[in-house]
């Protein structure tokens, strides 16, 4: 049954140096505040795994979090390029980066088969590309039946999940809707989970679009009102872009983000609410 | 005559090329824009796919992500990302892929990997593959979207992270690749198309204005000209006005 | 698109003799008014997929629709046998039934491959099984990471798939709610697809818990309120358990079962609405 | 004294097996009396999950099938067929799964498939797998109810449908089968449970009145008997009491 404690709490209890940690969030409900709180815990040496490793992972990366990432597409969404990130890999600031890189499909595959308890998955992908040559976790694999050719990943099976949703029940119930992502997933692939929410309610009312996670499939719940800022959560708040824009500006050179790290992050309170408004850029420069 | 920009040449060729009703799987940027400015002309039917799994998105203003709210909130059906890819890229059922690219080459081959020849010591480090290679082995067809420059029209890429048509005929037969590959690729030139007999792309349009020679200079192959070479006619102010009222829109939905 | 027909249009332009014909709906909205209609047409050497081959494939048996049956689980539930299928294969009466049987996950993992295009799925299952060392479509296959041994089963994709929904909008588009089992996965793994609906609506409206079937991914939409019956439609009708009950009786033997069918399938109209009130258990004997 | 059926007995034996908290594979019948019957009582947070797809269902009556409207109306949520075997049930998530069977032989191994020696000429034809193969390799313990007849409790099954300890000690291991296998046998005599030696199934409780005699001649092998074998207590007032206010419920329900 998870356990609802505070954002720093769950972060404390689930997420270890060297631990494997996905946080999943397809463009929306994007855990944010969660990653900050990981950043101000210093936790070291993670293997970051995101299909989409967006501005969060860019700061996680960038704060120095991360030894190796595991991912299938580094950008700033319609805007550009993830500079932290870039500079880890061109120029290992402030420590190399190890790449695990994979398709969508592949990753969102990867997640299937952990979910599924099963240690690899199959799909029509990869053949003839770049990433079939080089990459960990993809292998040919035959079909007993046809004899056709297919492709295979491996599991992913981190230790911590971390999404957000919209709202959980005092029991501890999840209920997120909209783009959902492949954030079921990611928290069934995983030993240990955090789910931060919008709010905590008396009980779920179903949506149209909705998807439940029960609590007893869970770790532990906290609070985060705004935690997706500058990621959106459908119903409670809208996608910040110009945060999006402001970003490619903040990240561009190694001082101006650390100095907005310090003011934003490491020198906020441990709550994801209040960060959010000061982190929008028309107080960043 | 109306003045245009040629991005807003590229967007309106873009979406000259898809047909109502047809499905089409679409990314941000201009694949967005055509796909949307098509729904607004000649194609109100047109079947919007965006890999955050909203299925039938009918958005009126561009959105900024591939999962805006407004995409959810319009769309026929919202599936997971392992839904969208497995129930519905990778059977075929999705009739026109866009796709961008950093690099192209002659075979339609697509890098958005990494720029210079090591792979662990790359020149830029690009985002990488998205939902790019199941897009490009699955669709139907693929229309690929860039500027054309010397630098990204390149003899050979330096990754090959979405496949077009691999090293020439025979390729995607032999990879089970399903769909029918790379038909276009729409530039801010012109358009090229595959040979059927070599599988390389040689210029099958020009836009108003452009010289063949201006098309074969900013191409880092020996870019053949099809006997049929056509020019594309220029966008309709009708065509410009719902592109801009698109855009106006989406500035607004931005601002709002 | 799908084209909105006649369920009696749907049913001649879809089924054909010899098809494979996969007809879905787990416990709620099975396709009671479709499987009718496959019977007066007097469809022959059907090969019948359904992981629950309840009272409506006990019927089409017994009509002699069936020379193959794909199946995990074949009973009357809650109450006990199916008397059509045990002497179809017990007796070969009205025609010998061929059997090709798999468990529920393995069933459920075949619709899956099937609509995902691949040619196999992978589970945990069968493993010193009977229907290990007997099924067809069931192999080994070891995951090329780890050499763990698993089970391979093959892709189901029917000639047609049938279903049934509470709505449809006038664009063909489709929505359940409630218990929607496989349907999805048998629509998406098979060539042509018929849905038929309770009623057919201007425009949908989400519901919790609902699934939508693009009109695209869809052959055809026929109207049929009622076509569950005697399972239900969530929202529009309930469960006629006593049904389940006198199945038992009126299916014991063959005369009383023939004249069943006479009386309530084959002389009654094409319309699922009307020959669920006249079938109703209290009009039987 | 309360009278009680041999049923009854049963099903509050089942009950008791469950304890709060457990998230518990139910299947309709008996199974499903006592997993309700636990939650009405001791255990009011057990997870009922049905192979429908609902999870956390909380019927106030026993549903007569395991995919009744009751069930979606009030789970914590409803998935797909294919998820709930493969998140859900595959991993291992699953607390305990209640399986009948048509014969079960000493090592627990269950058919519900055909009876007699060819399949292809079946003396019966029973109803087949269902989720019961799946939910004897995977869930963290399964226990097993069936009446005790010898014709039931058989040497060796006609068909092995789900696998219980196999051919003994080791086996589900090599078959790397997930879950620890059945830990019980409810009957209407008694309830046995596995030798942790032997895998065999021995008698280690029986019911008020029953002799261990009575339990060794309705078993088809040489049934062991456990060194702590244990009378078990009749059915309380309150456990009868909400028993039958759950079938008299249910009842109604089916005339309404």
């Amino acid at each position: 049954m998870a356990e609802i404690v505070s954002l720093a709490e769950a972060i404390e209890r689930t997420v270890n140096d060297g631990d494997t940690v996905a946080m999943e969030g397809f463009t929306h409900l994007i855990p944010h505040a969660a990653g900050h709180e990981v950043i101000r815990q210093r936790r070291r040496r993670l293997i970051l795994v995101r299909m989409t490793p967006d501005i969060i992972y860019d700061q996680m990366i960038g704060a120095g979090c991360a030894s190796k990432l595991v991912f299938s597409w580094g950008g700033n969404p319609g805007v550009g390029s993830l500079h932290r990130f870039r500079d880890a890999v061109e120029n290992s600031w402030p420590a190399p980066l190890e790449l695990e890189e994979h398709s969508h499909a592949g990753m969102a595959n990867r997640y299937v088969a952990g979910a599924s308890g099963l240690p690899f998955a199959v799909l029509r992908g990869y053949r003839g590309t770049g990433l079939a040559s080089r990459g960990a976790g993809i292998a040919d694999i035959s079909c007993p039946f046809t004899g056709e050719k297919l492709t295979a990943v491996s599991a992913l099976r981190p230790d911590v999940a971390v999404i957000h949703a919209q709202q959980a029940d005092l029991a501890g119930n999840v209920q997120l809707w909209g783009i959902t992502g492949v954030q079921k997933e990611a928290v069934l692939a995983a030993q240990r989970s955090v789910v931060t929410v919008e709010e905590i309610v008396d009980t779920l009312e179903p949506r149209p679009g909705g998807i439940v996670l029960p609590g007893w499939a869970i770790s532990y719940v906290a609070e985060a009102k705004g935690g997706a800022h500058p990621s959106y959560a459908l119903g409670y708040s809208v996608r910040d872009n110009d945060f999006y824009l402001a970003w490619d500006q903040i990240s561009r050179d190694r001082a101006t983000f650390s100095r907005w790290l310090d003011e934003h992050v490491l020198g906020a309170t441990p709550s994801g609410a209040r960060q959010v408004s000061s982190a929008r850029p028309g107080a960043v420069r | 005559m109306t003045e245009y920009t040629a991005d807003e040449m590229m967007t309106v060729t873009a979406a000259r090329a898809l047909r109502d009703g047809m499905t089409c799987f679409v990314g941000i940027g201009l694949p967005s824009a055509a796909a949307n400015l098509a729904r607004a002309r000649h194609a109100p039917n047109l079947v919007l796919i965006y890999e955050s799994g909203t299925i039938g998105a009918k958005p009126d203003t561009l959105p900024l992500s591939i999962g805006d709210g407004i995409l959810a909130l319009t769309a026929d059906a919202v599936v997971s990302v392992p839904e969208i890819f497995n129930y519905w890229l990778q059977p075929g059922r999705i009739d026109v892929g866009f796709l961008g690219a950093a690099q192209v080459d002659r075979f339609g081959n697509i890098n958005t990997t990494v720029i210079g020849p090591d792979y662990d010591q790359p020149k830029v480090r690009l985002p990488g593959a998205g939902g790019a290679p199941e897009i490009a082995a699955s669709c139907r067809e693929v229309i690929i979207v860039l500027r054309q420059r010397e630098r990204t029209f390149v003899d050979s890429v330096d990754f090959i992270t979405s496949v077009g048509f691999g090293a020439g005929p025979g390729s995607r037969q032999r990879l089970g690749l399903g769909g029918a590959g790379p038909q276009k690729i729409i530039t801010d030139l012109g358009v090229l198309q595959p040979s059927p007999h070599t599988a390389e792309f040689v210029l099958t349009g020009v836009y108003p204005g452009v010289l063949v020679s201006d098309v074969q200079r900013q191409t880092g192959w020996d870019l053949q000209v099809s006997a049929e070479l056509a020019e594309i006619p220029a966008p309709l102010p009708e065509e410009l006005a719902a592109l801009r009222a698109l855009q106006a829109a989406s500035a607004e939905g931005t601002e709002a």
